[in-house]
């Protein structure tokens, strides 16, 4: 494996988890986003995410870089999965280990919206009816682009 | 000779995962009004472009070599 | 297993991801506390836990249903270890699922300090020169109770 | 007839995981009084008392059959 990486078939949680554990680590953090049925009100047959590759797992070691500096002593591996995914599926985890808990915690968490905010991957919903790449121009009525 | 990636919407809407401009040297801009009038509803507003693998500004100039990419905007996670 | 236990054996960090998986999940969030080896410049040889189990395990089922309540739509598993363990091991296991990720990560992080003020489990450190039972009065220089 | 149990240092301070005392009904002051006197360095004001797994206030009456335990500052996590 490599810390930061884009993959195309299931993603191990556990090989994650023991990448950043050292006897420093006081906690870990494992954030995963997992493919949702429902999604308001809509359900989602299945995912396809698409990356372009080599500079997405550039900016996905850019983050882990931001966050060592933001929060020192962090150690940090990401990874997004490519491909046609079905519900429950992880796209993509965030596994953090720190000598203490709350850096663990924020770290994770800024991990996954610079994702959203500059990592070139991109997700089409497919539907019964219809299908669509899914990118900060669609906004749901109400809602942000989040989707997990 | 600059090579231009298309990802997601932009691969289905042009039908190509990639192309080589015949070019020596163009600016980011000039290379988005070129896919908006090639490609109609390319959609060029929202469209960043990468040069070999960095997020480059409007002005900034590509040179004949450089890999470039449409990235349209992103939705990981 | 049981959502809310503990146990005296390692803990598997899959079982309890799994466990609050479901189609309705979009975000699971696991924390795990691991043994550290240094505190404060102080080297840890071994940690020795001990609950008062049965209260322990109605303690954590409560904090359970308290993050149902306040973040509809998660579901959640904690584990905590006793016994004797040594450097890296997960002491605490707290795995949260959500339809979106704020509050995976808002839950999670709203566990483990409910567990370090209510739930009763009590953690001697063993050091090369000593040991001690640590508690909330037991205060380090400078720092809070918190250990990980 | 009260049970009571002990945990971390107190196990160790008394020496024992359990007892049970040969009471009929006493406050939770009064347990914790009782404790302190038996094991001098007991330290009363910082451990609370759970009462059939539930914590306990000081006014709190016990009666025979209760099933209590002393809850020194935890330190779980």
């Amino acid at each position: 494996m490599k810390p930061f990486e884009i993959v195309e078939t299931p993603i191990d949680t556990q090989k994650y988890a023991d990448y950043v554990l050292h006897a420093g680590a006081g906690a870990v953090t494992i954030f995963t986003g997992n493919v949702r049925e429902w999604t308001h009100g809509v359900r989602t047959l299945y995912l396809a995410y698409e990356a372009y590759i080599p500079m997405a797992e550039k900016k996905l070691a850019e983050i882990g870089a931001e966050m060592e500096e933001r929060w020192p002593g962090v150690k940090v591996a990401i990874v997004h999965r490519i491909g046609e995914l079905d519900i429950s599926d992880i796209a993509v985890l965030i596994a953090v280990s720190s000598p203490h808990r709350k850096a663990a915690y924020e770290a994770n968490e800024y991990a996954i919206e610079r994702i959203k905010e500059v990592v070139p991957i991109w997700k089409k919903e497919i539907w019964e009816d219809g299908e669509e790449w899914i990118g900060a121009q669609k906004r749901y009525p109400g809602e942000g682009k989040s989707s997990n | 000779m600059i090579k231009v990636h298309y990802f997601a919407r932009l691969r289905e809407l042009t039908g190509k995962s990639e192309e080589t401009i015949n070019q020596e040297s163009l600016t980011v801009q000039q290379l988005l009004d070129w896919a908006e009038e090639t490609y109609p509803g390319f959609g060029k507003d929202m469209i960043h472009v990468a040069v070999n693998e960095e997020y480059a500004l409007k002005d900034d100039v590509i040179q004949s070599g450089d890999v470039c990419a449409f990235i349209p905007p992103v939705s990981g996670g």
